[in-house]
Formats: structure tokens, sequence, C-alpha cells
């Protein structure tokens, strides 16, 4: 059951699951914006048709040799937290590399695609690409502040840094980290509107202002890949929340369930949002959130 | 309304000479006619002097027949609700004019479509020469000797039309396939 | 092993049907028909349910929708941002004025006749044409996909030199990259 | 004769005879350079062995030499990048001015560096220093420009730390008798309160001023910049390491005896943090080159201090191996900056762009030693960054670990603006006659680079002279505890095990990189960076496409506060207060000699006092 | 203040510039129409912001010198798409006030209620254009979807969706259809409720309030200098309106009032025009109310044989946009010498866009670009 090969597969199944589940979440998002818009919206499946209709364009361009790579790189992050987030709690075909899921090691590599498909952006020499880039990477270092408190308040709280071990305390205390420490739950899921890029915080791509930013020379075969790449990790970063406030889950439905009502909260609070400005995004999360993150930080050390 | 239209061709009389006044309409309107020269003057002393703030609308006629371009700045006083039209006229083959954008920044783009449009040169006016038309290498386009629809004939190409007026429905039908609706056979011929 | 040529079918058939069923138009508004757009695409008619969906550059863009009359300034950056996209694409000339320049049929600055100077798909016609009618000509289109078609972009290839000659007639300044598919 | 004084003639008189062998030709200068390096370097590592240590008496001074582990760590920075640098830097001094006296205090730099480890005794400690003070010095004004600001700033911030460091020595001297190393920590625990909190202080200040510590950082952006950029790879990369040597013993011997050394332990740790946080926001903002490294450099010292400061076990190895790893990549990022000025003839971001196809293996160098840089896995940096994460949690600086995480997080932001600036965006004309450097410069750059990436994933080449090193200051550690080959573990027993994770990412990239390549291969196509979507619009010639000028504006305008207050305005203040106070001076001395009198009988009085006061 | 722009002389200067090209337009999300804003920014600040336009010229002035005088009406209403009306009103109002024809009383009131329904129409689709450059694009769906009930109401009356080709000179087109006051009412009852909702979504979001407020600020002193009128005038706190300054058709019979907001950026601008829908909504309930029977129609002759008088006239008309204006010169034909139109963008669009972008961030061009109603069409004709 150790064999490489089982653990390749593993990486394989759970790839195909976490794309399925990305992609459809994807699609729902905008059934669901496309109800609460007086519409009826796309069939739920809509994004994989797009997806393939993107796979089968015949023809493609690129600048240069970083922009071809860019959504390798992206691709890298994003399956490397998947295999190193464990997807249930049990199941021993999701488990992957799991042993490695180090949170500090998660934080590095989640920003390793960004920043890779931020060089592919910026050999395109579209202006609009690089501002996009700009506007990403310090919208990052905005929302990654409160997110690292929330972690930090996890690791010193229950004395690890392993995905794995935050999950077995949950399953073996029967609590979950959501009552445990309620602040950095707050402080993590306020930290993930940046992290979806949903409204209010889609800034990067905003099509009034820069097209669709880094992705604006980027069509067919990359887009496509960018396009799994992000529903991949979108899966990912829903299972990671799920994995370390909600207990994990057993099973693939209640780890659906789950993720879904978390994926609901950057949905339904971009429908309703205009989208703040660079530099006021950053300020946003470094007020609220980042309070929420100093509490979860001083509950964790005091209780 | 008469009151005020005698006080403002008085006040205007006494500044311009050359002014000839219009007053023969029955509503806010007031036309003044003055020689090219005076006009930058003119119309600093009505906006800066009379309350004449706003600049709605700078036309340009081309009267062929007479061989004379006639500019036309139509200005609105926000106080005394009135409009004031200062009419000049310019030569046709050599037409030269100062520039007032200083007066009104917006005049700026009215000069550059004139320019382009009507082939007056404005004096100092610094701008791109291209404002509406790109590489266009014809005549001055909005003056009357120019023909538009020889022009389109000569350059672009034209779908032919039918030969006859008669109903093609019939036509259409057969070739797409389609069924005339209900509500559309009534109205065949 | 799958006969060659009946894989090849079925392959074209399942690509056909995603490209049918996911239009992603270039946000461009040449002419005044643009105007229909955005209803077209909000809640009342809702092209979205079909598939059809706003791009942003043209790289991204599977449908140039020229919504009326082109003039010759507009025509260059048409044909500019046309050969910036990335095959399959397909051109729907929407409008009266696209098919025979409409009531701008004696006009200096427009052209008259679209398919001289860009490979068109689907006419849409009426002045302007109603939301309806848009729907219905991305109705069509999807039906020319699905039959394979809307073949306008290997048209385009293949006369290449013909197109350029209408084109260089109207844009005399002609300062592009060259087309290279 | 001792293999040591061989070492050191060797290199005093390689340098001498390197200086003058310019009328000999320059490939004669060049190999007699680059023997001078790598000949007692060899000797260095064949026949000293660690733990030696010979005594000497020069004129009843009673002095020692010899290298402990601790000592042959910092050897390897010294030497290894030395040597690298050295070939970097006859290719970087071809066709340039004063090549020999470039030479000259290359070379006695390397040795002032080695000699400092070497030394067991102050006295030779207090000399070495100075010698690289004062080589590094001349190299800072070597090129000329802005003396006046950047050479004098430098040289009152050494002399600073020389004179703190003198004072601590003598202060020292009249309370062991004594100048060894070995006696002063013996007898530390004997000093008076006032000794145990003041001999550190001067020779923190002392070690502080060369690792660039928050007040005292100053100097280090104009300097580092200022200087030939093939000896700011090892200013930066070595010489400022000869501060955290420094630091590390007194943070292990003194301050580990003492209870102050706790409180003494978290100023310096936050010090460090804030040198980090406002290193990488002042990084941030530059638009030369060597103004954003040199900045990067003050806050991955600052890193580096943190490491240290906190001083567990694992927060030592992590600043230990951040330093390894900050030398290796900061000296190949000042390289590729060389080579890029040598190349286009500016550093400036502004004005050079879209060079990646132009100058390839220097992007393959930029890359993977910007991505150490960043600490992304799977390359070096990473192992260090999450070495000092890990121990900052696990030794409860909660604060602390937020403030390096910020300060990481957004160095990020001027990695990108290094890549993107020079290698990435449009690819303009005016750099169209650009060519690779030349291999003499490449190859140590590429090799250094890649050695980040050794590293990354056998982080245990490095970490076990670290854990000996660590074991001659009193650390006791074995392999498998903290690290392993391939393994690093924090004090909770979590791990990252780097190797199954490289494969994993390799594998990933490679699987997608193939993906996209054979996917439609023949309708792919390469255009040229003049073919983009620009909204339909065809740019004109003379306007600009890449995106240069105010990289970072909105991020910079969210963190405004923050930069308002520079501490360089501080300084500019005290020294305006010092120019009245001399200028006050001045008028004080008349000419008349009773005045002068007066003033040397108030001076020996006011002397008298002093000692009376702290020596009781 | 910011300082005034002056173009710059060396526009031919081949060096590459400093400061980085940014092309907002032609073919871009956020640009209002067809047209290029060339933008030069540092960081996200814009330097300096160029106006080109030209991409719909469709020399309409010329070719109205080729037709009639009725024969202009299918070209006139094709000046500024998302309003045609007050174009058409212009046009009508300037012919008659050159021929003297009297206009009946009905008539005037059903231009009202025309021009009215125009204005909600227009600003339905600046609700969406306002939010969607701000990135609020559910705002857009629901009021260009509701837009689609006022544009059923203009097919009932006048046949087409978006060109009416309805008022004419002497009067209107047609009369009401059989109940069509009713479903006049029924929408306004439809619409003041969706106001509401739009209120919450859009005015109430303190996002949108922090995106808008301080943001392309128009100092209330140069105004009326630099050509600003409209909405955006009365968003610095300027009360100025054509249908009161120079009432039209039945303006002065009716009661509403004219809103206006200090501090003259977008935020201002937003609440002008937010009461302005209400007030329109209040205009036509009053049309509904007091328009009187009769005829509806002043026939003209023969339009082939029509001839005008020679000499000029100007009429305006309070557009959403601003003020709009048609000038007609007859020499005395069946064909006009020349038609101008004055469109309230040709002044906004370009050198007060021009002004007010320098300084500014590039995320707020098109919020700024739509605040001032910029309308492509309406500058190049």
């Amino acid at each position: 059951m150790d064999s490489i090969w089982f653990k390749l597969l593993g990486v394989v199944v759970s790839f195909i699951v976490a794309f399925t589940v990305g992609m459809t979440y994807m699609g729902l998002s905008r059934k669901i914006t496309a109800r609460v818009q007086n519409r009826k919206g796309p069939p739920f499946y809509q994004n994989f048709i797009d997806a393939m209709k993107l796979g089968s364009k015949t023809s493609a361009i690129h600048h240069g040799v970083m922009q071809h790579f860019g959504p390798a790189f992206l691709m890298v992050s994003s399956v490397m937290s998947l295999m190193i987030i464990p997807v249930l709690n049990n199941g021993m075909w999701f488990s992957n590399l799991n042993f490695h899921g180090d949170l500090i090691f998660l934080l590095y590599i989640m920003v390793f695609g960004p920043l890779g498909m931020a060089l592919g952006a910026g050999q395109t020499g579209n202006p609009n690409s690089a501002i996009g880039v700009t506007r990403g990477l310090s919208q990052m270092v905005g929302f990654e502040i409160p997110w690292v408190m929330a972690l930090v308040a996890l690791m010193i709280q229950y004395h690890t840094t392993s995905i794995v071990d935050l999950m077995n305390i949950q399953v073996e205390s029967g609590t979950w980290l959501i009552f445990s420490s309620p602040f950095a739950f707050i402080a993590a899921v306020l930290a993930m509107l940046g992290m979806f890029r949903y409204s209010p915080f889609d800034i990067v791509g905003a099509p009034t202002e820069l097209a669709s930013g880094p992705m604006s020379e980027n069509g067919g075969k990359y887009l496509f890949t960018m396009m799994s790449s992000a529903s991949v990790f979108a899966f990912a970063k829903l299972t990671l929340y799920v994995d370390l406030f909600l207990g994990g889950a057993s099973n693939l439905i209640e780890l659906l369930i789950k993720t879904f009502v978390i994926y609901m909260i950057p949905v339904l609070y971009g429908v309703v949002s205009p989208r703040y400005r660079t530099e006021q995004s950053i300020r946003y999360f470094w007020g609220w959130p980042t309070f929420f993150g100093l509490l979860a930080i001083l509950y964790a050390v005091f209780f | 309304m008469d009151e005020l239209k005698t006080k403002i061709i008085e006040r205007i009389k006494a500044n311009f000479q050359d002014a000839t006044e219009n007053n023969s309409f029955n509503y806010n309107r007031l036309d003044f006619n003055v020689n090219k020269t005076t006009v930058p003057s003119i119309l600093f002393y009505l906006k800066d002097e009379m309350g004449f703030k706003h600049l709605s609308h700078i036309t340009c006629v081309d009267w062929l027949e007479e061989g004379e371009l006639e500019l036309i700045f139509i200005v609105w006083s926000p106080v005394d609700k009135i409009k004031v039209f200062v009419r000049t006229r310019l030569d046709r083959e050599n037409p030269v004019m100062d520039n007032i954008d200083m007066i009104w920044r917006q005049a700026h783009t009215y000069e550059r479509e004139f320019r382009e449009m009507f082939g007056i040169q404005f004096t100092g006016l610094e701008a791109p020469q291209d404002f509406l038309l790109e590489d266009w290498d014809g005549p001055p386009p909005m003056r009357r000797d120019f023909h538009t629809e020889e022009y389109a004939s000569e350059t672009f190409f034209e779908r032919p039309g039918r030969e006859d007026a008669g109903d093609v429905r019939e036509e259409i039908i057969k070739r797409s396939g389609e069924e005339i609706p209900d509500f559309a056979k009534k109205y065949s011929r | 092993m799958i006969n060659d040529k009946n894989s090849q079918k079925i392959v074209d058939f399942i690509q056909n049907w995603a490209r049918k069923h996911s239009i992603w138009v270039l946000a461009y508004g040449t002419g005044c028909g643009a105007i229909e757009i955005p209803p077209t695409m909000t809640s009342r008619y809702d092209a979205e349910r079909l598939g059809v969906r706003g791009a942003a550059t043209p790289r991204q863009a599977d449908v140039l929708l020229i919504t009326g009359y082109l003039t010759t300034k507009t025509l260059k950056r048409v044909i500019r941002v046309y050969e910036q996209m990335q095959d399959p694409k397909y051109v729907i000339g929407f409008g009266s004025c696209t098919i025979n320049g409409g009531m701008y049929y004696d006009s200096y600055n427009t052209i008259k006749v679209l398919d001289k100077y860009l490979p068109v798909d689907v006419y849409i016609n009426g002045c302007m044409p109603r939301p309806e009618a848009v729907l219905s000509g991305f109705a069509k289109l999807q039906e020319l996909i699905a039959q394979g078609k809307a073949n306008g972009a290997q048209k385009y290839k293949d006369n290449l030199d013909w197109y350029r000659e209408n084109q260089k007639k109207i844009i005399p300044n002609w300062v592009m990259p060259e087309y290279n598919w | 004769m001792e293999t040591i004084f061989l070492i050191f003639i060797l290199f005093l008189g390689g340098a001498i005879v390197t200086w003058m062998a310019g009328k000999l030709g320059n490939i004669v200068q060049d190999i007699l350079f680059l023997a001078t390096i790598l000949v007692p370097s060899y000797l260095f590592y064949t026949n000293v062995a660690t733990g030696y240590a010979i005594d000497f008496n020069v004129g009843g001074i009673e002095l020692s030499w010899g290298i402990n582990a601790f000592g042959w760590l910092f050897s390897l920075i010294v030497l290894g990048l030395g040597a690298f640098a050295a070939f970097y830097a006859v290719s970087f001094m071809k066709g340039k001015e004063r090549r020999g006296a470039f030479y000259l205090n290359f070379i006695l730099s390397i040795m002032a560096m080695l000699g400092i480890l070497m030394s067991q005794d102050l006295i030779s400690f207090f000399i070495f220093w100075e010698i690289m003070t004062w080589s590094s010095y001349i190299m800072v004004v070597y090129n000329g420009n802005d003396v006046q600001r950047i050479g004098i700033k430098y040289f009152v911030f050494s002399a600073i730390g020389a004179y703190a460091m003198l004072m601590a020595i003598v202060l020292i001297k009249s309370m062991t008798g004594s100048f060894m190393i070995e006696s002063l920590i013996s007898s530390y625990t004997s000093f008076s309160y006032d000794m145990q909190i003041l001999i550190p202080v001067l020779l923190l200040t002392g070690f502080g001023v060369k690792a660039a510590i928050m007040p005292l950082h100053v100097w280090a952006p104009g300097a580092y910049s200022n200087a030939p950029m093939a000896y700011t790879s090892i200013f930066s990369g070595s010489l400022s390491k000869m501060g955290i040597y420094g630091m590390v013993i007194v943070f292990t011997t003194m301050l580990s005896y003492v209870p102050e050394g706790v409180w003494f332990r978290g100023v310096v740790a936050w010090l460090g943090g804030f040198t980090a946080v406002f290193g990488t926001l002042w990084a941030i903002k530059q638009d030369d080159a060597k103004k954003l490294l040199a900045y990067s450099s003050v806050a991955q010292l600052g890193y580096i201090i943190v490491g240290v400061a906190i001083g567990t076990p694992l927060a030592m190895m992590a600043g230990l191996f951040l330093a390894v790893m900050h030398a290796i990549f900061k000296g190949t990022l000042f390289m590729v900056v060389g080579a890029i000025e040598r190349q286009t003839g500016t550093s400036n971001f502004t004005e050079v762009t879209g060079l990646i196809r132009k100058m390839p293996w220097t992007f393959v160098a930029a890359l993977m030693s910007i991505i150490a840089l960043a600490g992304i896995p799977p390359l070096g940096g990473f192992v260090g960054k999450w070495m000092l994460y890990e121990s900052l949690i696990t030794s409860d600086h909660y604060l602390l670990v937020i403030v390096i995480f910020f300060s990481s997080t957004a160095a990020f932001l001027y990695c990108y603006k290094f890549l993107f600036g020079f290698f990435l965006g449009q690819e303009e004309e005016e750099w169209a006659h650009v060519k690779e450097a030349p291999a003499l410069m490449v190859v140590p750059m590429v090799i250094l680079a890649g050695l980040t990436f050794l590293l990354g994933t056998y982080p245990g080449i490095i970490l076990k002279p670290i854990a000996n090193g660590m074991q001659t200051l009193g650390y006791g550690m074995t392999q498998g505890q903290l690290w392993d080959t391939s393994i690093i573990l924090n004090e909770w027993g979590n791990q990252v095990v780097l190797q199954p994770i490289l494969y994993a990412i390799l594998g990933i990239f490679v699987f997608f990189v193939i993906f996209v390549t054979i996917k439609g291969y023949k309708n792919t196509r390469y255009v040229t960076t003049k073919d983009i979507s620009s909204s339909g619009e065809v740019p004109l010639a003379h306007e600009n496409l890449t995106f240069s000028q105010g990289f970072f504006q909105p991020f910079l305008r969210a963190v405004e506060p923050a930069m308002r207050r520079q501490i360089d305005k501080y300084y500019t203040a005290i020294a305006n207060g010092l120019e009245s106070l001399f200028d006050f001076t001045r008028r004080i001395y008349t000419g008349n000699g009773q005045t002068y009198a007066i003033f040397v009988i108030v001076f020996v009085v006011i002397l008298l006092i002093f000692k009376n006061s702290i020596f009781g | 203040m910011k300082k005034y722009l002056i173009l710059q002389k060396n526009i031919q200067d081949k060096m590459r510039e400093k400061a980085t090209t940014l092309y907002l337009g032609p073919q871009h999300p956020g640009i209002t129409g067809n047209m290029m804003v060339r933008l030069k920014v540092e960081g996200d600040t814009i330097v300096k912001a160029t106006t080109e336009v030209g991409y719909l010229h469709r020399a309409f002035e010329k070719l109205q010198e080729k037709r009639n005088w009725l024969q202009s009406f299918t070209l006139l209403c094709r000046f500024c798409v998302p309003e045609p009306d007050p174009v058409e009103e212009s046009y009508a109002r300037a012919v008659e006030l050159l021929e003297g024809r009297e206009v009946p009383e009905r008539a005037k009131y059903i231009r009202v209620l025309m021009l009215e329904l125009a204005r909600l129409g227009s600003y339905m689709l600046w609700y969406g254009g306002q939010n969607g450059s701000l990135g609020l694009y559910t705002m857009g769906q629901w009021s260009v979807g509701d837009r689609n009930y006022i544009l059923d109401l203009f097919e009932e009356l006048t046949g087409g969706r978006i060109y009416h080709m309805y008022i004419w000179p002497g009067g209107v087109r047609r009369d009401f259809p059989e109940g069509f006051e009713d479903k006049v009412l029924r929408t306004m009852d439809y619409l003041e409720k969706r106001v509401k909702d739009y209120d919450d979504l859009m005015f109430d979001n303190a996002i949108f309030q922090k995106r808008t407020q301080g943001v392309g600020i128009i100092p209330k002193e140069k105004a009326v200098e630099w050509g600003v009128v409209g909405p955006v005038l009365r968003g610095c706190g300027i009360r100025s309106d054509i249908r009161i300054d120079d009432p039209y058709e039945v303006y002065d019979k009716l009661d509403f009032e004219v809103p206006t907001a200090e501090g003259g950026d977008i935020w201002a601008r937003a609440l002008v025009r937010r009461q302005e829908v209400r007030q329109s909504i209040k205009i036509i309930r009053q049309v509904i109310e007091k328009i009187p029977s009769g005829d509806y129609y002043n026939p003209i002759p023969n339009p082939q044989k029509w001839t005008l008088p020679k000499g000029d006239a100007y009429a305006r008309t309070e557009a959403v946009r601003g003020e709009v204006g048609i000038f007609i010169a007859s020499d005395g034909g069946t064909k006009p010498r020349r038609v101008h139109f004055r469109g309230a963008a040709y002044v906004h669009g370009i050198t007060l866009l021009e002004n007010l972008l320098v300084g500014e961030n590039v995320a707020d061009v098109s919020a700024i670009m739509n605040s001032l109603g910029t309308c492509p069409p309406e500058i190049e004709r």
C-alpha cells in the first residue's frame, strides 16, 4: 500500500477529484451569481465546456519561455498544495504526501505559483500584465498577514505545525477549531476573501482597468492550464480551511458540504461588492483582519 | 427681456465699433456680426465683463456661393439666461482665424475639428493634425465642394442591390428553410 | 484501435460541441449596435445561458462582433484585433451597415461591405438588431460551428493576399506586425 | 614554517606582487591574482586542522592564531565565495582602470577576513578587522563618485564601530590582563555588573556596524552600491558575515553566562526584525538594482541577526544557514548586476528592460538566486526561512515571527521587481545589441546558483559543518536531532522531508511543461513583445510600453506612514548639530597658548573624574 | 487644484518616454464606447491623458446636407445611442423655431414624456456602467435588465426599442395607444420600487463610497468655464438645468426639483443622478396626470418640397449627459445648409477628461469617464 505507484495513483485521483469539484464550484458560483442578478445563468457545467473549448483552441502564441512556463509554475503550486493538504482525515486514496503537511511549507508553496505566473505575465511585455502583477503581489502582502497570524495562533495553541496533527487533534477532542480558536477562524476567513480574488479584492485583473491583467496575453492552452490550476487550487484551499477549522472530513460528501459552505462566503460577499483599490484593500487587511489575528494570538497565548 | 437685450447691445456697441446687432428674435437670443479680428476680444469681454461664462457652441457654415465661411460662437449667460451669437465671416480660399482656446479650453476641440473639416487655420493652435480622420489626403470633407457620394463609390466596395423590387420572402424561405410565422402572413402581398 | 478517421470525427464532434457552447465575445463595441449588447447579456435575455460571455482581450476571445458600421479608422483596429485572436475564431457582422453600408451608403468614412475585409461567418440584419436577433445570430453561429462550417479564419488564411489588398486600399498607412498564421 | 604563517605571507606577498605586476601585462596580473586567492585557500583547507592554534609572542604581546570549527564554517563563506568572486572579478575588471589597486584590496580583504576567523586574541582580531575596514573603504571610494556622502558615511560608521571595539579591548585588557579571547570568556562572569553590560554593548556596536543592524545600517546601501560589483558580492556576501561571526561569539559566550543575556537577545532580535522590515520596504522603493540589493542585504542580515540573537539551537542553525545562503545568493545577485552593468552600462530598472533573450544564463542565475532569496521551495533559502520561523514559533516569539513573515512576504515584491526590471518586459530597440556576459563571469554565477539548488534539497551538506561549529560554541547537537541530510525538523518534532518535495515539484513542473509544449505544438508561435494586445492600437515608436516607473506605488502608498520617518534624517540632524558644535569649538581655539593650557587642564580633570566614577 | 493641462509640444519626440503608455480603448472593457484614452502612467498615477476620437466618425453632418429636412431623422437618433430623444427633440424644435411652426399642447406633453423616459433609460444604463467600472456587476445586471421595461414602453409607443424617430417637427408621429398611460404608471411603480433596491446595493455600500468620494474632483469655481454641464455641473453644487434656465416644451408648467450636491467628485454626481431618477418619475406621473386631449401633430407639407426660410436656429435640451443642442442653418432650400450638433461629451470627453485624469489613479479612469457621461458617437458624429 505504501508503494510509490500507489501514491502516484492517489495523486492522479485526487487531482481529478479536485479538478472536477473546483470546476463545478466555479460553475455553481456563476449560477448563483446569476440568480442574484435576476438571471437564469449558465448551466453548472459551463466551466467544463469553457475549459474544453480553451483546450481545443488550435493556435497559441507566447512571448518567450517564461510565459510558456507560467502555467506550469501555477500547476506546481496548486498540485503541490493539493498533495500536502490531507483531503480526507482517513482516506488512503487521498493521503498523498500529507506527512509533509507543514503549514509553513504550505505558505511558501502557495505563493510559488502566483510568482511563477507573475514571471510569465512579465515576459509578455504587456503593461497591463505588469501592473496587474504588481497589484496582485501587493495585495498578497496584505492578506498574508492575517492569514499567517491565524496559522501562528493555531500552531502555538496546539504546539504543532502540521496540518495532519491539527486535524487529528480535532478528531480526537471532538471539537472543531472554529470553536476552540474562533478569532483565528475569523482572521483566516477574512484573509481568504483576498486569497480567492473575488470582488472586492479582484483588482488584479479588473477588466475595466487592465483588460484581464496578468492573463491579458494568455489564450487557448495556456488559459486552459491556468483555469485547471485555479480550480484545483480553489479546492485545495477550501480543503485546507475545512481541515484546519471544520474538523476535516471523513468522506467526500461531508467534504463537499463543508467546502461548499466555506466557498459561499467569498462568492456571496463578492456579488454585492465593488472592488477596492490596491492600497485600500491592503489597508483593509491590515485593519480588522489583523486585529482579529492579534486577538487569536493573544487568545492562544493566554487561554 | 427686451430691456436686457438693449442693455447688452449698448454695452457691446460702446466697446466694439464694428459690431452690428441683429435683434429680430422673439426668444432669448441676440446676434452680433463682427470682423474676425474682433472675435477674441469680444468673446473675452462677454466672458469676463458680462457674465457669459458658458461657451455653448461653436459652429461653422460653408457659404460656397458667397465664397465665405461663417464662424458662429454661441455663448450663454447663466445669470441673465440669454444666448449671444457672435458671427464672423472668413475668406473661403484662405481661412485664417485667431486661436481662442485660452478663453475657453473647450474651444480647442472645436478648432481642431474645423481645421480638419473646413481647413480653417487657427494661428497658434497646438495639437496633432489628425482629429476625427486618420491619414486623410482629400480636401476638407465638410466643405460643400467635397462630394461624399462620389468619394464613397470610388473608394469603397458596394454590394450590388437587387434588380427588381419584388417580394423576396419566398426566396428567403426556400434558401433557409424557415416557415413564415402566422402573424407575418397577413402582411403578405 | 479505433479507425483514425472515425476517432478524428469523434474528436471533432466533441471539440465543436465545446466551441459551440462556449462563445467568448470580444469586448469591442465598434459601432452603435453595441448598445444592444448589454441587454443581450443581462437579465431579460441573458446570453450567458447559451455560453456567450465577454472576453477582455483578443487573445482569449472567440468571436469578434462587429457591432455596426466600421469607419476606416476603426477598421484598422478591428483587423489588428482580429489577427491577434487565436484560432478558431469567428466574425459576426451586426446590423445592416456591415452588410451593405445601410444608411451610410454615401458616407466618405465608413466601409460598406464587411466581408471584403474580414471573413464574416454570420450576418445579423436590422438596424439595429434587437437582442432576440442577436441571440438568433449566436444560435446560427452555434449551428455552423457544430456543422464545422464556420471556417472564416481558414478562409482568411487562404486568401490573405486578397484581403490585404482590399484592406490596404482603405488604410494607406499600414504599420502592423505581419500576420504569420 | 607554520602553514598558518605561510598562508598569510602568501596572501600579503601575492597582493603586493599582483599590485606591482600591472606592467607585466594584464594576463600575468590576472593569473597572479587568481593564484594568490587560490593557493593559500588550498593550503588552508589541506593543511590547517580545526582546533589547532599556535601561540607566539610579538613585542611582548601574546598572540594566538588558529581555527576552530566555527571559524572554519565562516572560512567556507570567505574563501569559497572569494574564489568565485575572484574568477568573476578577472573578467569584470577587463579594460578597467586601477586594476592593481582593485586586486590588492580584494586580496587584502580576503586575507583580513581569514585573519579575523583565525585570530584567537583580541589584538590580531582588531588589526585584521581594521585591515578589512580599510580595504573595503578603498573599494567603496574606488569609483570616485559620491565619495563625499557615501565614503564618509562608511568611514564614520566604521570608525564608530572600531572605537567601540577598541574601547572594549582596552577595558578587557585592564580587567583580565590578557588579550586572549579564552581568558575573556573564562573571566567574564567575575566582571562587575557595569562591565558585564558595557563590554557586550561595545562589542555588539562594533560588530553591528559591519552586520548593518538597524540604527547602524545607514552606511550600507550607499557603500554596497558604490563599490565595484565584483567586490560588492564579497562585501555583502562575506564581509558583513564577519559582524555576524562576532555577534555569535558575543551571544554564545559572554551573554549566555549572565541573566541580562535574555534581555539583550530580545532587544537585538527585535532590532534585527525591524532591520528586516525596513530594509525590505526601502528595497521595494529603489529603482536602481544596486541600491535594491543593498537594502535587501540589510534586510537579509536582519533575518540572520534574529536567528543568531534568539539563540535556540534551531534559531542559531537557521541564522548560520541563512548566513551561508545569503553569501551565495546575494553574491550571485551582485555579480548579476555587475554583468548587466558591464553589458549595458546601467543598472537602473527604468532604463534596462527585456534582457532575457539576450542574457539567458545570467537570467538563470538571477532567477535561481532570487527564488532562493525569496525562500521559495525547493531552493536553499526555504530551508533557512523554515528553520527560522519554526525556531521563532517554538521559542515563543509570536510577534517577531509576524514581523519576519511580513518582511519576507514583502520581499517577493522586490524580488519580482529585480527580475522584471532587468529581464522581462518589452524588448526595446536600444538594448538590441546587448550580448551575454563573458564565460568567466557567467560560470561562477551559474555554479553559485546551482549551489542554492543543491543546498535546498540536501541542506545536510552545510548543516553538518554548522552543527560542528555550534558544538564548539556549546550547543550539543547531533545529526538527526534537528536535521538530517535532507530532512529538517523543529523542536516539536514536525519535519519537512526535502527530497520527495524536490522530486514532486520537478515532476509536476516537467509534466505540465511537456503538456503545454506538445499540445498544439505545430501552431504555437513565438511573437515579439511588440505584438501585444494594446487595445487594438499599434503603439507608436517613441511610446514606452515597459512598466518600470513607480513599480509598487500602490503598496508603497499603503505603507507610506511607516516610511515617512527615515533614520538618515536623524543622523543628518546629529551631523548638523555636530557641525555647529565644531563651529563653536573653532571659535574656542583662538590661537592663544594660555587658553590651550586651560583646555588641557580642564580635560585632564574631566578624565580623572570620569576614571574615578567608572573604575572607582 | 490641478494645473491646467497644456498639450506638450514634443509629441514627435522619438526618444523612449519615461512614463508607461497604457491604451484604454478602443478595444477595452473599461471604455465607454469606441474611443481611446492614451494614458501615460508612472506607477499607477496618471501623468498625462490624451483622448483620441474618430473611431465612430460617420460624417452625419455631411450626410444631412444631402438629405431633406425630414430624412435627417434617421441619422439624428444615431448621434448618441443611449439617449437619442433629446437630439430629435432639439432638431425638431430648431426647425420649428426657424419656421415658426406651432406645436399642439398635447404633443409637447408627449415629448416631455419621451424625454423623461429616455432619461430614465439612460440612467439605468449609467447605473450599470458606473458600477461595472467599479466591479459591482450585479447592479448592471439589475438596472440594464429593468431598462427593458422602459424600452418596452418605447416600443409600444414608437415601434422601436432604441431608435424612435418619434418626435417630428410639428409634434409627434402618433398618439398614445390604448391603455398606454396605465402601462407607464405601472412601470413607474415598478421602477420606484427597484430604485430603492439600487440604493441599498450601491449608495449604502461602504466600498462604493470609498471608491467614489474624493475622486475626479471638478473645482466649483472653474466648472462653468470649463464647459461642464448637466448632472456633472450640479454635482459641483451649481444649480443649472436647461429645463429651468431656458425652459422648453412644457417644463415650466411642471413641478420638479433640480437636485444638486456639493463636492464635485464621482460620489456627488452619483447623488445628483440618484435624485434625478426620482424627479424623472415624478415628472412622468405629472405628465400622465396633466396631459390635455387634443391634436398631437401639426402636419408639415410634403417633405420633398418642404423648404425652410433662410436663417439659422439653435435649440438646446437637457439630456442625461448634460446640454445637447442642434444648430441648423438653412439657405431656403429643401435640404439643410448645415446641421451641427453640440454634445455634452464633446467637452466632457476631451478637454475636461484630459484635465481631470492627471494625477488620478489608473483604477479610477473608467469610473470617472462613466460619471462624466462620456459618449463617443456624440463627439465624433
